[in-house]
């Protein structure tokens, strides 16, 4: 394999997220506070900010997924009442902390001294939070994250968010932690994280290039990491998307394709923009279905559920609560359905995609719910070929892998008959 | 000839046909694909051959038979016959398997019984198959497992009436014994069925036997070379064939319905386990797909037990729907579930045509709702798939299509259920001759 | 269990005539009572709403009718919603978006989606998309229940829709306008909480389905003439001298965005149980009393909503009180059980089910809970539940 | 005292039990079953009933109750009517006092109920409008492979490597069972994968319930002791030490014991107000 190089990054990003568990593991000890929150809208900066400690839910139950425990656990919270119908993270994360709250590294997480529900883009997550206040009895502090319904930010929802994060959230944060909020640190945070945002986004771009040097869904997860996790507006952050973007520059310079489990791809067959989370309890094998045919994933919206930075946002220093506020309300999953479209139309044409295909998951309405009328949309507006499958996060139990390939197949060929005519 | 053979390998039944170098049909199959997959593909394939050789038969008649009038009555009775003898030697083998059956331990206390209701029912079918080979009475179906099992059911209802072994334990022995039989392919090759076909041909039809042996022999002989084959369809990853050589059969439907017809622009499929709905450019590329998964409901399978559950044959189903005088709407379509809701609403007084259509209407508006996520209905309309062959599902289709998508052009060929095995064999001569 | 009563007498005379013109209204996905009342003048425009908390005292204020968006019900074949939505997502949207592919709401000129859930709230981009030629509003509710801080954000909402809709209408919406509004709005509100009253009572006078429909007219007829409906069949129910069964009294919580179909209402009485409470067509009356009528009339409805709108999953539980109030609900109707229904793919009601479950059982009142989906055809399942629930209360008895 | 008969319809059968009751002993009188067998479900209640009487030396103006569950609530000449869960958990309770819960596996659905001392239902479950595991597919497999259901429970006990069958739906499985067959695979192994896979969506509803103790199979495949023998392996599995299923040969007739039962109280009740009612004039 290639990719000496490109360990360096994978491995920095190892010991980041192993040093973030073993914090965790020793927060009690540490007397560090715990704080539970969600990937979209996180408000890391504010967290570090005041030394306390995020553990994010979604995060636990996709690693889970990636272990094969999610079959068990969502068992267990079916069992406790859940029904069959319902987001499966939430209950990957219910039967989780029903078996004892063991983390990715096998040590227990601790228990959460507050809840912060930030809630962008999905309702589901406020009744996660309410079934969790029930097992953990402790605070909940709510910011509500209006929706881009009419497709931009107003100022009355700036206002409000802002509001809400200045009298309510900072509050409840500067309580748990004892101390007050280091509007100094804050503003150098922010620096930081726009910088990384700077790497993260030349990195995602650098797909533009034939053949494309990363594959922006099955590798794209990976890149995007430590900014979702416990790591944005950190030096650690910057310095990993450094390393990370070094690697892509040579790989780019080599002229090669991206890494692969099994080695670097080959032959860059189909370019394809992906709509939609992956499937976690078959991870490999699903990205196995896509390589194996030659296809690269050029672009995908659900590298930008944390942050969507390449329509030009960045952390700004200078309005610490605004900017938290913009970066809260731009996430992917909080823009309008007409946005949705018009984004990922522009990623068909700027990375020169041969078509699109949406991986529908059934736990997520949030996204899942209109994206049949996106398929029908960017092929009208693109005149490329849209393929649609269904799996879902991660519950095995909807993860067909002879279905899924089978439609996979077709659709690929489907795209090689479509490219053969024109 | 040059041959391209396409196989669809599908759920109930498996397709063989082939294309000469033009891409013209010269051959068909079918057989039942509830047995083992590669015997299936291989049956198919081996009728397909079988028809291709009485298409040139068929020719050379017409050109050189020199029976004139007689002609087309002649072709009909000698392929009538042939399969009549395919059937005699299939019936010998249930017979051979049945006989060995009955020297188990299970029948230690009723042999004698069963082995003499035996005889009278196989006697029974033979009886039938004359009549239906000898152009009496319609074919109920093209499978020997259908039409074998019919005609035993009924004889075995008789024998049990007349105070024979119970029913159940008859049927029992049949069900036992038919599965090896689908497995085990005639062994008989071309010439030498045709050569026994010849001798059923009844002798005013015959009386040139002698002018037309030669020909006969000469197309037996003739040289039928398969240059590729392409294999498409729910069980073809099971064939023995490369990789390059396996379509996936949502390319071969949309490729075989544009080639049927050219205008084509939506294709809807129901076959037996599954249902497909394929949007086609005007060069039959596939642009878009949906089908269903996990769940059966409402596929050709679901009137399979509902003709099951009434003990109709599959074809009269149709028909007795085109009767109904009311419409019934109907939620469940789980397959199994299918009887269950036939008999209740029987109990609570509808009549059976009205139900019955009220299932046809079923599968159609589930087949309605992958249609529309594929795109919808776009003109041409091409209807392909076993349930094709239904008019009542046609007629369904009809009404619901001209209800929600204005006027249509509807194309149901009887080729239809070999849509999959066009495109297949398509691909086959495409595929050589890029190469 | 259920003893072999005969079926009571149909109503006849003035109770079954208005209950069949509600049916007519419920039937009446064509809109046609709405274009009627169009035609009475050029000028009138009318406002589609769905599920739960729209204000509609705004829209009237502006001069538009609201009209409430149900979907399609078990009324209609899905032949192209189903273009727009995977198998595992609910019903509802589908057959809304059937509803308008099909032209049933041209008689609407805008929409107003609340914010419920992901799905309603993804179905404002789609009609966005689908119908640009109308006004297509996303409502979105504060889940912060503070005066400042979501008030205000509520208050710049409700200008939005009002400007919205007077844009359509061309009437601008005073203080005077909107108290008057209110003031029609309490009207039906008091007339509501009567018919509420009765029906805790007697269940008896006041049939499940009865009830649905009454509460369905709402969504369709100006107020004054539904609050007129509802105290005409007050009078008539009396009247009709209907007499009570041996069923047990029920409450019914999660039904709040897709409704059940009739259906298994009657499938529920059939089963035994009377229904006392419940939360369907909970946009007719998510806030059950009369607002005040003088004073900011803004302030009215935000205050409406911030503290002392119905609970629903959708709505942020701040102090976790959702246990404590259903159970006293139950007991405040005297309900022998609760019946936890959702539809099936609600990820809002089913996702608070547990919880609610577990209050309840903790509280010692029987419960259970079945999914149902607005065209649900078959009922056996659930008949057999109900019927179980209903023969364990009856048997043993709670009272 | 008390003479009542229990009726249950069923989408497959239907069961007639006569029971003989005073106040310390539920005796069972007679009990019949008639498949329906695309027959007018009338003809066939009205012919057991009448078969059950014969054996139970009755006239019908002799019954107290005549209680009906499962479909009987067609069945105008009714005295009243029970569901089936009620009906089930009390004929579980007569025919295995020990039991506190039962599972009803029918030719459509699957009920699992559990119930205290008395026979009052705490908790159920029920599969909804999939037939996945119903008996109604296991009669269309037997058939597919030419036995009858007698044979199912015995074939499957010999089976020596059971073949996993993986399809959720019954009409897939149908597909995957005539591929097992091709393959060669024998028949006890392949039923005994059905069972399995069966057994696996049993001891879900189960476990979904919370059952402890004795669990009493009842329905139509209680006879079916492959079933029986492959749930009661998934309950151990699932690490249930303390729960135990059992089997009875009336456990068909568990619905229409229990509807009879049932029957016999209410009838008490009844004549007791009437009584009370007759005693305050
Ligand atoms: N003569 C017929 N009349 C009515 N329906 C038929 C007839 N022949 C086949 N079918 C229907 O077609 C189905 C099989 O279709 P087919 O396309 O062969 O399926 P597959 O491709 O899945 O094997 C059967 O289940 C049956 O419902
Ligand atoms: N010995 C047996 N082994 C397996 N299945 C059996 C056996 N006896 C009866 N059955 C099945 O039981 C079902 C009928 O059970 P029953 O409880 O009467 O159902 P229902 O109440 O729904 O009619 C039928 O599907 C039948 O196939
Ligand atoms: S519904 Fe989607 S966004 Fe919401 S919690 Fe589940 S997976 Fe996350
Ligand atoms: S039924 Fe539930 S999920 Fe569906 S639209 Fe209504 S609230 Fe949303
Ligand atoms: S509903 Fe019927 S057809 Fe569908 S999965 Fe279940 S058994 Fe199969």
């Amino acid at each position: 394999m290639t990719a000496a190089v490109k360990d360096l990054s994978q491995d920095r990003q190892k010991q980041m997220i192993s040093a973030h568990y073993a914090r965790l593991a020793r927060a009690k000890e540490d007397g560090r506070k715990v704080v539970y929150t969600f990937v979209p809208g996180n408000l890391t900066e504010l967290l570090n900010n005041l030394g306390l400690l995020p553990v994010l839910p979604e995060i636990n139950a996709l690693q889970s997924g990636m272990r094969g425990k999610t079959g068990d656990y969502i068992h267990i919270a079916e069992k406790a009442g859940h029904s069959e119908d319902v987001c499966t993270y939430v209950k990957a994360d219910i039967g989780m902390l029903k078996s004892g709250n063991i983390g990715p590294t096998g040590e227990p997480l601790p228990k959460p001294d507050l809840l912060l529900l930030s809630y962008t883009g999905c309702f589901t997550f406020l009744k996660w939070f309410e079934l969790l206040k029930r097992e953990y009895d402790c605070p909940v502090v709510m910011l509500h994250v209006p929706y881009q319904g009419d497709g931009r930010i107003t100022e009355p929802m700036r206002r409000y968010v802002a509001g809400q994060l200045r009298d309510v959230v900072i509050p409840a944060l500067e309580t748990l932690a004892g101390r007050r909020v280091d509007y100094d640190l804050l503003r150098q945070q922010l620096a930081l994280s726009a910088r990384a945002e700077d790497d993260l986004v030349w990195v995602l771009q650098s797909a533009r290039h034939r053949p494309s040097p990363i594959d922006a869904y099955f590798g794209g997860v990976y890149y995007i990491g430590p900014i979702f996790t416990a790591f944005r507006g950190t030096t650690d952050a910057v310095e990993y998307y450094q390393l990370l973007r070094d690697e892509i520059r040579q790989r780019l310079k080599g002229g090669l394709g991206p890494v692969t489990p099994e080695g670097t791809l080959q032959e860059e067959k189909y370019r394809i923009v992906v709509e939609g989370p992956p499937n976690w309890t078959s991870f490999r094998e699903f990205w196995r279905m896509f390589y194996g045919e030659g296809a690269v994933v050029v672009a995908s919206s659900y590298t930008k559920v944390g942050g969507l930075y390449d329509r030009g946002f960045r952390h700004d220093p200078s309005r610490p609560l605004e900017t938290l506020a913009d970066y809260c309300m731009g996430c992917y999953t909080n823009l309008n359905l007409p946005d949705r479209i018009a984004l990922l139309e522009k990623y068909i044409n700027d990375y020169a995609a041969d078509g699109f295909l949406i991986n529908s998951v059934k736990s997520c309405n949030s996204f899942s719910a209109g994206q049949l009328l996106i398929l029908r949309e960017l092929e009208k507006r693109t005149g490329r070929s849209g393929g649609f499958i269904e799996s879902d996060l991660v519950d095995p139990r909807y993860f067909s892998a002879a279905n899924i390939k089978n439609r996979l197949e077709s659709y690929f060929q489907m795209v090689e008959a479509k490219r053969a005519r024109t | 000839m040059d041959c391209f053979v396409g196989i669809d390998l599908g759920s109930t039944t498996t397709k063989a046909v082939i294309v000469d170098t033009r891409g013209r049909i010269v051959g068909r199959g079918i057989t039942n694909s509830r047995s083992n997959y590669d015997v299936a593909a291989q049956v198919a394939r081996n009728e397909a051959f079988t028809n291709a050789r009485f298409d040139m038969l068929g020719r050379a008649l017409r050109e050189e038979g020199g029976l004139g009038d007689a002609g087309p009555a002649f072709e009909a009775a000698l392929a009538a016959a042939y399969r009549h003898e395919c059937f005699l030697g299939q019936l010998q083998r249930l017979e051979n398997h049945c006989r060995r059956d009955l020297e188990s331990d299970r029948y230690t206390h009723d042999r004698r019984a069963m082995g003499h209701a035996l005889e009278v029912i196989l006697a029974g079918i033979r009886h039938d198959a004359a009549a239906v080979y000898g152009g009496g009475t319609a074919a109920r179906s093209d499978f020997f497992r259908d039409l074998a099992g019919a005609s035993y059911t009924e004889h075995a209802a008789h024998v049990a009436r007349e105070g024979g072994p119970a029913f159940d334990r008859l049927v029992g022995l049949f069900d036992r014994n038919i599965i090896p039989v689908e497995n085990e392919p005639e062994t008989r090759g071309f010439a030498q069925l045709l050569r026994s076909a010849l001798d059923r041909v009844p002798l005013s039809l015959a009386q040139r036997r002698d002018a037309v042996a030669g020909l006969l022999a000469r197309v037996a002989e003739a040289d039928l070379r398969e240059v590729s084959a392409v294999g498409t369809g729910y069980g073809r990853v099971r064939l023995p064939f490369p990789k390059e050589n396996i379509r996936s059969e949502i390319l071969c439907h949309g490729l075989g319905a544009h080639l049927m017809f050219p205008r084509t622009r939506t294709v809807l499929d129901i076959g037996g386990q599954d249902t497909k709905a394929i949007q086609v450019d005007e060069h039959g590329v596939v642009t878009s797909f949906q089908m269903n998964d996990r769940c059966a409901a409402g596929c050709g399978r679901y009137l399979g037990y509902i003709a099951d559950e009434m003990n109709i044959g599959l074809h009269e189903l149709g028909p007795l729907a085109l009767g109904a005088r009311r419409r019934i709407k109907i939620n469940s379509t789980c397959t199994v579930f299918a009887g269950a809701e036939f008999r209740d609403r029987l109990a609570a007084g509808q009549a059976r045509e009205d139900i019955v259509a009220g299932l046809h209407r079923a599968i159609i508006l589930r087949a309605m709702s992958l249609l529309a996520r594929s795109g919808g209905i776009r003109n041409e309309f091409t209807f392909t798939g076993g349930v094709g062959r239904n008019q009542a599902a046609v007629k369904a289709l009809h009404e619901v299509a001209q209800d929600n998508y204005g006027s249509l052009t509807i194309n149901i060929a009887p080729d239809s259920i070999y849509t999959g095995a066009i495109g297949a064999a398509t691909f086959a001569l495409q595929g050589s001759a890029r190469n | 269990m259920s003893l072999a009563a005969p079926e009571a007498p149909a109503a006849a005379g003035p109770l079954a005539e208005l209950v069949g013109r509600a049916t007519r209204l419920y039937e009446d996905l064509d809109l046609k009572a709405v274009s009627d009342w169009k035609a009475g003048d050029a000028s009138r425009r009318a406002i589609g709403f769905l599920p739960v908390y729209v204000p509609r005292e705004v829209i009237h204020a502006a001069g538009a009718l609201p009209v409430g968006i149900m979907g399609g019900g078990d009324q209609i074949e899905i032949v192209r919603g189903d273009s727009y939505f995977q198998s595992y997502i609910c019903h509802l949207p589908r057959s809304v978006i059937e509803l308008a592919v099909s032209g049933r709401l041209n008689a609407l000129d805008g929409f107003v989606f609340p914010s419920i859930c992901d799905v309603i709230r993804n179905l404002s981009g789609m009609f966005k998309v689908l119908t640009a030629d109308k006004w297509v509003h996303y409502l979105d509710l504060p889940q912060n229940f503070d005066r400042d801080g979501g008030g205000t954000f509520y208050r710049h909402e409700l200008a939005t829709i009002a400007s919205g809709v007077s844009a359509l209408t061309g009437i601008e919406v005073t203080d005077e306008r909107l108290r008057a509004s209110i003031r029609l709005y309490n009207d039906n509100r008091r007339a509501l909480a009567e018919l509420q009253a009765l029906r805790v009572q007697s269940p008896w006078l006041v049939p499940a389905t009865e009830y649905y429909l009454l509460l369905r007219a709402s969504y369709l007829l100006p107020p004054e003439s539904h609050t007129a409906m509802v105290r005409d069949y007050m009078r008539h129910s009396r009247d009709a001298r209907r007499n009570a069964q041996d069923n047990i009294r029920v409450m019914v919580r999660g039904a709040f965005c897709e409704q059940p179909p009739l259906g298994l209402l009657r499938t529920l009485e059939r089963a035994g149980c009377y229904l006392v409470d419940d939360d369907f067509v909970l946009g007719a009356r998510f806030i059950p009393e009369p607002l005040p009528e003088d004073g900011d009339p803004w302030q009215a409805l935000i205050d409406g909503f911030l503290y002392r709108s119905l609970p629903t999953a959708s709505k942020y539980d701040v102090n976790a009180t959702k246990e404590a109030d259903i159970v006293r609900r139950a007991r405040d109707v005297r309900a022998d059980g609760v019946l936890l229904i959702a539809p099936s793919f609600c990820d809002p009601a089913l996702l608070d089910q547990p919880m609610l479950a577990r209050a309840l059982e903790k509280a010692g009142i029987p419960c259970t809970s079945f999914k149902y989906a607005e065209d649900t055809g078959q009922f056996q399942v659930i008949r057999e539940q109900a019927g179980t629930f209903a023969d364990a209360i009856k048997l043993w008895g709670t009272t | 005292m008390a003479i009542t008969a229990g009726i249950d319809v069923g989408s497959g059968a239907v069961k007639v039990a006569v029971m003989n009751m005073d106040d310390c002993r539920e005796q069972l009188a007679a009990h019949y079953l008639e498949r329906i067998r695309r027959r007018d479900v009338m003809e066939v209640v009205e012919e057991s009933l009448a078969a059950a009487l014969r054996e139970a030396g009755l006239r019908r103006d002799q019954l107290d109750y005549i209680a009906t569950t499962g479909d009987g609530d067609v069945i105008p000449w009714r005295t009243g009517h029970f569901y089936g869960m009620t009906t089930h958990s009390r004929g579980a309770l007569f025919l295995a006092p020990e039991a506190r819960a039962a599972v009803d596996i029918g030719a459509l659905h699957t009920r699992a109920m559990r119930f205290d001392p008395s026979g009052r239902v705490l908790q159920y479950q029920m599969t909804s409008q999939c037939a996945s595991g119903s008996g109604q597919f296991l009669e269309n497999i037997s058939r597919y492979l030419g036995i009858s259901i007698d044979e199912i429970g015995p074939l499957s006990l010999s089976a020596t490597n059971p073949e996993k069958c993986s399809s959720i739906c019954a009409v897939l499985a149908e597909t995957d069972v005539i591929n097992m067959v091709s393959r060669g695979i024998s028949t006890p192994d392949i039923l005994r994968g059905i069972h399995n896979s069966m057994a696996l969506r049993v001891a879900g509803l189960l476990r979904a319930i919370k059952v402890e103790g004795t669990i009493l199979l009842t329905g139509g495949l209680a006879r079916d002791t492959g079933l029986a023998a492959a749930i009661a392996d998934k309950l151990k599995e699932g690490g249930g030490a303390n729960v135990s299923l059992a089997t009875h040969e009336l456990s068909v007739q568990a619905g229409a014991i229990g509807a009879a039962i049932w029957g016999a109280f209410r009838h008490h009740k009844l004549a007791r107000q009437q009584e009370a009612a007759r005693g305050g004039t």
